[in-house]
């Protein structure tokens, strides 16, 4: 017997992998994909639950998700490519320039 | 009819931003400051004449401010406040006029500020208007320190600022909290210091909400072990703001614990006063003591004037007609009194150029004026008959004696530990050999002179007929005393 | 029966690939590997019998997106040493699997309390005309907004991408 | 019937007159006449001193006029400590007061020939005025509160005074000393007298009130009143332990050593103890203590005067060892022969003083004895009037010192302190001979020396007061003698006068006569023609060291508490609490570097610190879901 | 009508920003007309928005038959409106300088800020999940181009990859939580949230707190508070200084219009749920905020420091609201009118002193600011003694709201925990006064060309004082009072139903 919570749980599954990757990983390629990844879990839960009450409206909801999911995208492929230019890398770990400095003064 | 009080309140703070709106030269705000400054002493006098010694509370003003939270623009004065009123309205002026020679615009700006702020922490009875005067007061003397202050000026400034932002802070929450019971006795806002007393609170509620007051009070004092702020802060700070911090608002730390504390939960402070009484008294020795080794004659002065407000606070907390008498009149005795004295430390320091009293000397054969002034001002610092001082210190020790025997020695240890110091000081800065230092010591000069005489005349006066003075206040305290304590008659 | 099959079949298939994608070391592999993830995702979305979204998903994510995906990395014609090696992945990845599990119980827990209810195949349900009647009937608002979303998304690419304006 | 209010003047004319002078002074400094200071310096005394007169007479005239007194205004009114600004005379203060003014006068006068040509000369009058007010301001006060604020002025005084040559570091110096242990007396003194007033001064704190209380004070109270009392007077009046600042003091100009420490105000003691007669008859046991400590400090003044050279100081231990005697009587209650003898002794050593001044300012302010020899054609005045004087304080009849001092000894024999009997006597012997040790080495040296003139107005005053030294005495001729102490019987003050047989008498006065000729003959032999300068044996560097109590006192209190003061302001103060506070801080600001290294720049590790928040929530919240 | 004129400010700066949009790219026209006529949009839609501001509070569902119910307009959406355009207004009106000096900003730019400002007028007044959460992305994505303007930089580009990564990675929980949300009532509508939750009080509720908690997620990041607080630096950092300011002043008071509209209201009954742990973030925001903020030395990253810890007294206050205690709500409304102000002001000067290339950025530039430009010192020295919360500052009393309703709600060691934090903040909004005034001037004067710059900072100085000691007593300058009053309506109007 299948459930439709299942899928649901699947998709839990599924989110936290996403999360997994984004904390995991160094490689940004990935990381975007992760994030992706969490979108498309939270796509699956809303369209079981649009097969759990038989009701549309979250599949309306997923759709909205799939349009955000690419406008991220989007953003997140013209950074790449500015961030490529300037370093030449897709190393997270590399793009360090804002932390914190050792503080020198005190008084 | 004017409001007096308002007036003296906002005429120099108006005056201020007027000046600096347009800009004006240096000289016009010299004059515009005086100015201000007297027309507030003559209000001040209008004021004293006027002042009606059986009835409390006068001069009351009372509007409507945040009406939203009921916090009122509520200002008056009473037995407890004349003497700081009489005493601010009366030093700023000399203030201003001994420190003439002075052209920093910033120096005036904020000495005008400073005057209006503190002249409203004195006279304001809502919590939330006291604070905000509590607090803006500080500011001025901020910037004096920091702009016009002396060797490792900022440190101190900063040490300065926080001790008293900490303290004052923490008495936020205690009225915050007080008004909030309030609230939720009442269904309605107040910040009125009539409306927040005798709430009906668990003991240990007071408990906090009266350590709050007390640690911000402390600090300002300084209570004994809150005090490291105050050397380095008067040794560093230019003289205008060393006056304003010892002749005005240290009195104000001691006359809040009245105004508030005593107000407030009376049954506290009765049960409080041991608890207090002690560091006070620890404080009074202490500071005396600690002033004996001081090269530096502001650190000195300094720890001079910790002692003798701790003598205040211990007239206070005695909770004696002639202790609470007593310090309410030492209170203006020692404004006057220190007030002269760092005028005068101000001028040695204008000519000499140095603060080591080991370096100094020689001045009497050099300007007999302004020594015959300094040792007038110092004996008065040390309570010579016949000075202002002596009436109040006698009457604090009386009430101590009053209290219990032990309290009573160790506080008229003052006669002594004052003397040690002061004498010695004298010894070594007025006579003796003229030093490299003094060599060209010129007298005093006619603004300072006009400066000093009122001074040291009205501390002669208050203390060879002290009566018509004390008669303005003593009815209303000694009624308020009896009839929150069951003194028990001795 | 065969629902259970294709249901497990396809979740196993969804988990093992977005695992993989999260832990290949070529940015290539893993976006293959995602697109299988999506793909089996919309494989799951026709079990749930909401076809249009299964199209939606096929065509724009595992087409459009993922395909913009790979051209991207073309384009930036990624060479071994861009590519961060990261020594401690597996120790990474296997420790923060561990570590967020309190998470996934907590909301695999919540999710056990709604009703069970057995996912049959209903037909006709979430066909496109019932859907985009659903999406210009009550969701008018939001799809208008989407599309300013998309439109901002447009602007700031080209803001942020653009090259002549760089130098 | 005299207007009381006179009283009043008498105080205020000095005050008023020091006032003006010093104003003057400070305006116009040398550019006015020393005549005109001299004129309203001496002038206002002079007034008071008259005033003082018409009401003396007042008082011998109508017997039953017992006392007057005046009342200026309130000065302080608070619950029942009622003080007014009050003046009060009865006899007592009358004899006070009389020779306070007379003598004063004098010396005045004789100021304004010493003074003559300092160029401080007006502040100089200003504060020798201020003085006088403060002194009769003490003595005439109606209430132990106006005593305290005269007895503080005159400490004052006698500080500006003492360091009046302020240049010389060591003159301020001695007047610290003199001022700083008077208040160490005063401290004591303030505690008793507001301990009388809280535990008599229940209705009035005038002398009339309290006397009418006392009765009600429990005894210890009592006890520990006199006693706090007394260390007032041990300050002033210069006894064991607080008399070491009497023999720096005489670093003032001369005349300040006469009139302050000397005549007047080192009285001021004895006087408060006569005035609170009251309370030590009530507690004798109190007054035993203080004539032992009187006996010793005359006996410790007079071995140190025996031995020194310093003509100044052997008058101010002179003086210090007669306060001891003064002190005897007091305490053994015999109050009239105290004040009669600081009666008799204001005129010889007030005499003495100024003679002693006319040696200075001849030999061109030399002070060692030994090098003032002269002789004695040179000055006759001041070698007659001096003899004089000499002879009144060893006790030689018929001059003024013998009847005092014998009275004293007579009482301490009489009330049965044997010891203290013994000691004055032998410090009669003492007295006679370092008296005479300076009176013979001055005046028995050789002929040819130039002397710096000495003006008339220095004379005069001489003369004047070596009548007084002479004939003081028969103002109170004991029984024996076949008088009948008429000044003990007109003073009226309520002594414990004990009586002796005339037999014990005679003999007592014939035991002190000869031991006094003892003294001045052992002292011809050795001064007189050929002195032979003190030797520098141990025995006699400790005498001229003073038993090296200053020495003691340095040791024990000064630099102990500069210590202490060192401990506060610095060890505890800032190297402890500031450094505490700097710490406190400087850990924060470390605290806060280390938070700041979460700030990595590195995504992931966001990532990471908020999946972290994430999971801590769901810790959270997995208690609410089963 | 009404409900046209109540969506009129957003459609005009919707089709402002696209005009803008088309107009920079197929027109030459200079920086500065555009931003003339952006300014000219604002203005416009300020006008409309003030015709209804100081009506007495009110609340209707704008167009429920065609929205569906998913957009209401009342006066708590007004006046976070009208503060978002004025925000924007005025960073364009002190930025003019740096705009017009940095070759970065065009005409996108304007649009960028114009579409931000619509998502942000939506997002305040959407009473639907999925719509509050488009138009939040609406107003993120475009702050993330806009944080990344400076293409040039590599920390602005740095920036705006860590805000976008975060960002969405952080929102992603706000879909969750709507999904479970859905899971239990069925729905996405916040009104009907409210109703389920209220009719069946005494059911289970985990879906709606796992829910609600997994929404908060999203807004405390957002808000940075700890240990979400991690982006708040950098992103701040690495933005242009007029970005910051507008950001800084204006977005963390949007992501407030949709929390308060959540957990005041929806989940008003089932909040105390959430109690300990709201009081567990605000405690370690504040310390974590404060101890990152000492140790600052570039002033910019000690603002977003300090930044994070005014969003731990915008918790106290949230964490006090529900339970017993009416300040605490409006506490919040009013303090984030304060802190709009003073952030406004504060980075709004920096802008304008640093808008070359001799940047003032670390307390040591700021050495001797007051002596060459005393009029300026003095206006910051305004602004952060407002942030300080000093009395006669409109800060002191925004303080002084929210510890009294801390204190009203029992949370009287919160109130302690925010005055010691206070404390601290004394030493790092004082250390750049004192440096400002008590140091010799290292740097020769700025040539400050702009006139409009200074004035209307100093009418913001003016206004913050003005909001600290304003009386009642003149009317038609409220002050302080009309302060509070615009707060309690705005808050009274939630709680309106239709």
């Amino acid at each position: 017997m299948i459930f439709v919570t299942d899928y649901m749980i699947l998709a839990v599954l599924l989110f936290s992998i996403g999360i997994v990757g984004v904390v995991s990983r160094r490689n940004i390629i990935v990381l975007y994909m992760s994030i992706e990844l969490m979108l498309n879990a939270i796509n699956l839960i809303f369209v079981a639950l649009s097969r759990q009450y038989e009701q549309l409206d979250t599949q309306v909801a997923a759709l909205m998700i799939i349009a955000i999911a690419a406008a991220e995208a989007a953003l997140f492929l013209a950074v790449m490519v500015l961030l490529f230019r300037n370093r030449r890398s897709l190393d997270a770990n590399v793009f360090n320039l804002l932390r914190q400095k050792e503080a020198t003064s005190n008084d | 009819m004017i409001p007096i009080l308002s007036t003296m309140i906002f005429l120099p703070i108006v005056t201020t931003m007027f000046l600096f709106m347009t800009r004006s030269p240096i000289v016009i705000i010299k004059y515009a400051a005086l100015l201000s400054s007297l027309i507030v002493l003559l209000l001040s006098v209008k004021l004293f004449n006027n002042f009606d010694a059986t009835s409390s509370l006068q001069f009351v003003e009372k509007y409507q401010w945040i009406d939203k939270y009921g916090i009122t623009y509520h200002i008056g004065v009473d037995g407890y406040n004349l003497m700081i009123v009489m005493a601010i309205a009366i030093l700023m002026p000399l203030i201003y006029l001994t420190l003439w020679k002075r052209n920093e615009k910033g120096y005036w700006y904020n000495l005008l500020l400073v005057q209006g702020a503190v002249m409203g922490a004195t006279v304001s009875f809502d919590l939330i208007l006291f604070y905000l005067f509590w607090e803006t007061m500080l500011l001025p003397i901020f910037f004096i320190m920091g702009l016009y202050g002396y060797e490792d000026k900022i440190y101190s400034t900063l040490k300065f600022t926080l001790y008293t932002l900490l303290g004052s802070l923490l008495m936020l929450v205690s009225i915050l909290y007080l008004a909030v019971e309030h609230y939720n006795l009442t269904g309605t806002w107040s910040f009125l210091l009539n409306d927040l007393k005798a709430m009906p609170l668990s003991t240990e509620e007071i408990f906090w909400v009266f350590a709050g007051f007390i640690f911000a009070f402390g600090i300002k004092i300084p209570l004994f072990p809150f005090h490291t702020w105050l050397p380095s802060a008067y040794a560093t700070a230019p003289s205008g703001a060393v006056v304003v911090l010892s002749s005005i608002m240290a009195k104000i730390g001691v006359y809040a614990i009245w105004r508030f504390l005593f107000f407030l939960f009376p049954q506290m402070l009765d049960s409080f006063a041991p608890y207090l009484l002690a560091p006070a008294l620890i404080g009074l020795i202490y500071f005396g003591i600690g002033a004996i080794m001081q090269d530096n004659i502001k650190r000195m002065f300094a720890y001079s004037s910790g002692s003798h407000l701790s003598l205040i606070l211990i007239g206070l907390l005695l909770l004696n007609p002639y202790g609470w008498n007593g310090s309410i009149y030492l209170i203006g005795a020692h404004a006057l009194s220190s007030g002269g004295l760092f005028l005068m430390v101000a001028m040695l320091y204008a000519r000499t150029n140095n603060k080591n009293v080991n370096e100094l000397g020689g001045i009497a054969s050099q300007a007999p004026l302004f020594s015959i002034f300094f040792v007038f001002f110092s004996l008065a610092i040390v309570g010579i008959p016949g000075t202002s001082g002596f009436v109040a210190e006698l009457l604090i020790i009386l009430g101590a004696f009053e209290h219990s025997m032990l309290v009573g020695i160790i506080s008229a240890t003052t006669l002594l530990i004052a003397m040690t110091f002061i004498f010695w000081m004298l010894q070594r800065v007025i006579f003796g050999q003229t030093q490299k230092s003094t060599e060209n010591f010129y007298d005093l000069q006619k603004n300072e002179l006009v400066a000093l005489v009122p001074i040291a005349l009205l501390i002669l006066i208050m203390g060879i007929m002290p009566q018509p003075f004390i008669e303005k206040f003593e009815p209303t305290i000694t009624d308020n005393l009896k009839s929150s304590y069951i003194l028990e008659a001795k | 029966m065969l629902i259970e099959l294709i249901f497990i079949a396809l979740s196993l298939i969804a988990l093992i690939s977005a695992l993989g994608m999260i832990s290949f070391h070529q940015p290539i592999n893993s976006v293959l590997s995602f697109i299988v993830t999506l793909l089996s995702i919309a494989g799951l979305f026709a079990l749930l019998s909401s076809s249009f979204i299964f199209i939606v998903q096929v065509i724009i994510y595992a087409g459009a997106i993922m395909s913009l995906i790979l051209f991207v990395i073309m384009f930036l014609n990624i060479k071994e040493e861009n590519i961060p090696n990261e020594p401690k992945k597996a120790f990474w990845i296997s420790g923060s699997l561990i570590a967020i599990s309190p998470f996934t119980i907590l909301l695999i827990n919540a999710l056990k309390t709604i009703p069970q209810k057995e996912a049959t195949i209903i037909n006709g349900f979430g066909s496109i005309e019932a859907v985009g009647r659903e999406l210009f009937s009550k969701w008018v608002l939001p799809f208008e907004l989407i599309s300013i979303l998309l439109l901002i998304a447009l602007l700031g690419a080209i803001v942020l991408a653009n090259k002549e304006s760089t130098q | 019937m005299t207007n009381s209010s006179l009283l009043a003047f008498i105080v205020l004319l000095p005050f008023a007159s020091s006032l003006f002078l010093g104003i003057l002074y400070l305006l116009f400094q040398n550019k006015i006449k020393e005549l005109t200071y001299s004129i309203f310096g001496i002038g206002s005394v002079l007034t008071s001193s008259i005033l003082t007169l018409y009401i003396a007479t007042d008082f011998f005239q109508n017997e039953n006029l017992n006392h007057l007194s005046y009342v200026a205004y309130e000065w302080l009114h608070i619950e029942n400590f009622i003080i007014n600004v009050g003046f009060f005379a009865d006899k007592l203060s009358i004899v006070m007061i009389s020779f306070i003014t007379v003598i004063g006068t004098l010396i005045h006068i004789y100021a304004a020939g010493y003074m003559h040509k300092d160029e401080g000369f007006g502040k100089f009058f200003a504060f020798f005025n201020l003085f006088m007010g403060s002194m009769l301001l003490l003595v005439l006060g109606d209430n132990p509160i106006m005593l305290f604020i005269g007895w503080e002025g005159v400490g004052l005084c006698s500080y500006l005074l003492i360091s009046y040559y302020h240049k010389d570091a060591q003159n301020v110096k001695a007047g610290n000393k003199a001022f700083i242990l008077n208040r160490i007396g005063d401290f004591g003194f303030l505690i008793g007298m507001l301990l009388l007033f809280l535990y008599a001064g229940t209705n009035g704190f005038s002398y009339g009130a309290l006397e009418a209380n006392i009765a009600s004070v429990s005894p210890t109270v009592l006890t520990s009143i006199a006693l706090l009392l007394f260390v007032g007077a041990m300050g002033k009046s210069a006894q064991i332990p607080l008399y070491v600042w009497l023999p720096d003091a005489m670093a003032g100009p001369t005349p300040v050593s006469a009139l302050i420490h000397a005549a007047t105000m080192v009285t001021a003691g004895v006087y408060m103890v006569a005035r609170f007669a009251f309370i030590y008859n009530l507690t004798p046991e109190v007054g035993i203590f203080i004539a032992y400590i009187g006996a010793f400090s005359a006996l410790l003044a007079a071995l140190i005067a025996a031995h020194q050279d310093d003509i100044k100081k052997i008058l101010a231990y002179s003086t210090m060892s007669q306060l001891g005697y003064m002190f005897v009587a007091a305490g053994l209650g015999l109050y009239s022969g105290a004040i009669f003898h600081v009666f008799t002794h204001a005129f010889f050593k007030a005499l003495l003083f100024m003679g002693a001044g006319v040696l200075i300012v001849a030999m061109h302010h030399k002070q060692n004895i030994f090098e003032l020899r002269m002789h004695r054609s040179l000055l006759p005045i001041t070698f007659v009037t001096m003899l004089i004087a000499t002879l009144a304080i060893s006790g030689v009849p018929p001059f003024a010192g013998f009847f005092s001092k014998d009275a004293i000894m007579a009482q301490a024999f009489a009330s049965g302190q044997y010891g203290i009997w013994l000691i004055t006597t032998f410090t009669a012997l003492l007295t006679a001979y370092y008296m005479f040790r300076l009176f013979f080495t001055v005046f028995f040296g050789n002929r040819n020396i130039h002397l710096h003139e000495i003006k008339q107005s220095m004379q005069l005053p001489l003369i004047i007061l070596a009548v007084g030294a002479a004939f003081a005495g028969f103002l109170n001729i004991p029984h024996f003698l076949g008088g009948d102490i008429q000044f003990s019987h007109w003073i009226a003050i309520a002594d414990r006068a004990e009586h002796l047989s005339v037999t014990t008498e005679w003999i007592l006065t014939l035991v002190n006569v000869t031991l006094g000729a003892v003294g001045i003959l052992f002292a011809w032999k050795n001064f007189a023609y050929n002195p032979m300068p003190s030797d520098q044996s141990v025995i006699n560097v400790v005498f001229m060291r003073k038993f090296y109590v200053d020495e003691l006192y340095e040791l024990l209190f000064v630099k102990n508490i500069r210590r202490l003061s060192y401990l506060f302001s610095t060890l505890i103060d800032v190297k402890l609490i500031s450094e505490f506070i700097r710490a406190a801080s400087a850990g924060y600001y470390k605290l806060g570097i280390l938070t700041g290294q979460v700030q990595n720049g590195n995504v992931r590790f966001y990532a990471l610190y908020m999946t972290l928040g994430v999971i801590g929530m769901s810790i959270y919240l997995l208690e609410f879901v089963k | 009508m009404t409900q046209f004129t109540s969506l009129l400010p957003i459609i005009i700066v919707g089709s402002g920003a696209i005009f803008l949009m088309l107009l920079s790219a197929f027109s030459k026209l200079t920086i500065k007309e555009l931003a003339r006529i952006t300014q000219t949009i604002i203005l416009a839609a300020l006008a409309i928005i003030l015709m209804t501001l100081f009506d007495d509070s009110f609340s209707y569902s704008v167009y429920p038959e065609i929205f569906h119910n998913m957009l209401t307009n009342d006066s708590f959406a007004l006046l976070f409106n009208f503060i978002f355009l004025l925000g924007a207004l005025l960073s364009i009106y002190i930025g003019n300088v740096y705009i017009e000096k940095n070759k970065f900003f065009t005409g996108e730019t304007f649009a960028l800020i114009l579409f931000s400002l619509f998502g942000m007028m939506l997002l305040s007044m959407a009473t639907e999940m999925i719509t509050a959460f488009i138009s939040l992305e609406i107003a993120s994505l475009s702050i993330y181009v806009l944080v990344g303007l400076n293409r040039k930089s590599h920390k602005s580009s740095e920036a705006v990859f860590k805000y976008l990564l975060l960002g969405s990675f952080g929102g992603s929980f706000f879909l969750m939580g709507a999904a479970f949300i859905y899971a239990q009532t069925g729905t996405t509508q916040l009104g009907e949230i409210a109703n389920f939750i209220s009719a069946n009080i005494e059911q289970d509720m985990t879906l709606i707190i796992i829910g609600g908690t997994l929404v908060m997620i999203t807004l405390v990041f957002k808000i940075s508070a700890v240990p979400f607080q991690a982006w708040t630096i950098d992103v701040y950092d690495g933005a242009s200084l007029p970005v910051t300011a507008y950001m800084a002043s204006t977005f963390k008071i949007a992501i407030f219009a949709i929390a308060l509209r959540l957990f005041l209201v929806d989940f008003n009954l089932i909040q105390d749920i959430w109690d300990q742990l709201l009081v567990f973030l605000t405690v370690i925001t504040l310390m974590v905020g404060s101890l990152l903020a000492i140790i600052q030395n570039n002033i910019k990253r000690m603002l977003a420091a300090s930044s994070m810890v005014h969003s731990g007294y915008l918790l106290i206050a949230l964490a006090s609201t529900g339970i017993s205690g009416t300040s605490a709500a409006p506490s919040i409304i009013f303090y984030l009118i304060a802190y709009f102000f003073s952030a406004i002001g504060a980075f709004g000067l920096l802008s304008y002193v640093s808008w070359d290339t001799r940047r003032r950025a670390t307390y040591e530039d700021f050495k001797g600011f007051a002596h060459i430009h005393p009029r300026l010192a003095l206006m910051m020295t305004i602004f952060m003694l407002s942030f300080a919360g000093f009395p006669s500052t409109i800060g002191f009393l925004g303080k002084f709201y929210i510890f009294t309703g801390a204190i009203e709600a029992g949370y009287t060691f919160l109130a302690i925990i925010g005055v010691l934090s206070a404390f601290i903040s004394i030493y790092y909004y004082f250390r750049l006064i004192i440096v400002m005034y008590f140091y010799p001037s290292k740097h020769e004067a700025l040539v400050l060309t702009s006139k409009i710059t200074p004035t209307v900072l100093a009418l913001i100085a003016l206004i913050i004082l003005w909001g600290g000691i304003g009386t009642g007593l003149i009317s038609f300058l409220p002050g302080a009072n009309g302060f509070i009053e615009f707060a309690q309506n705005s808050i009274a109007s939630l709680f309106i139903t239709h």
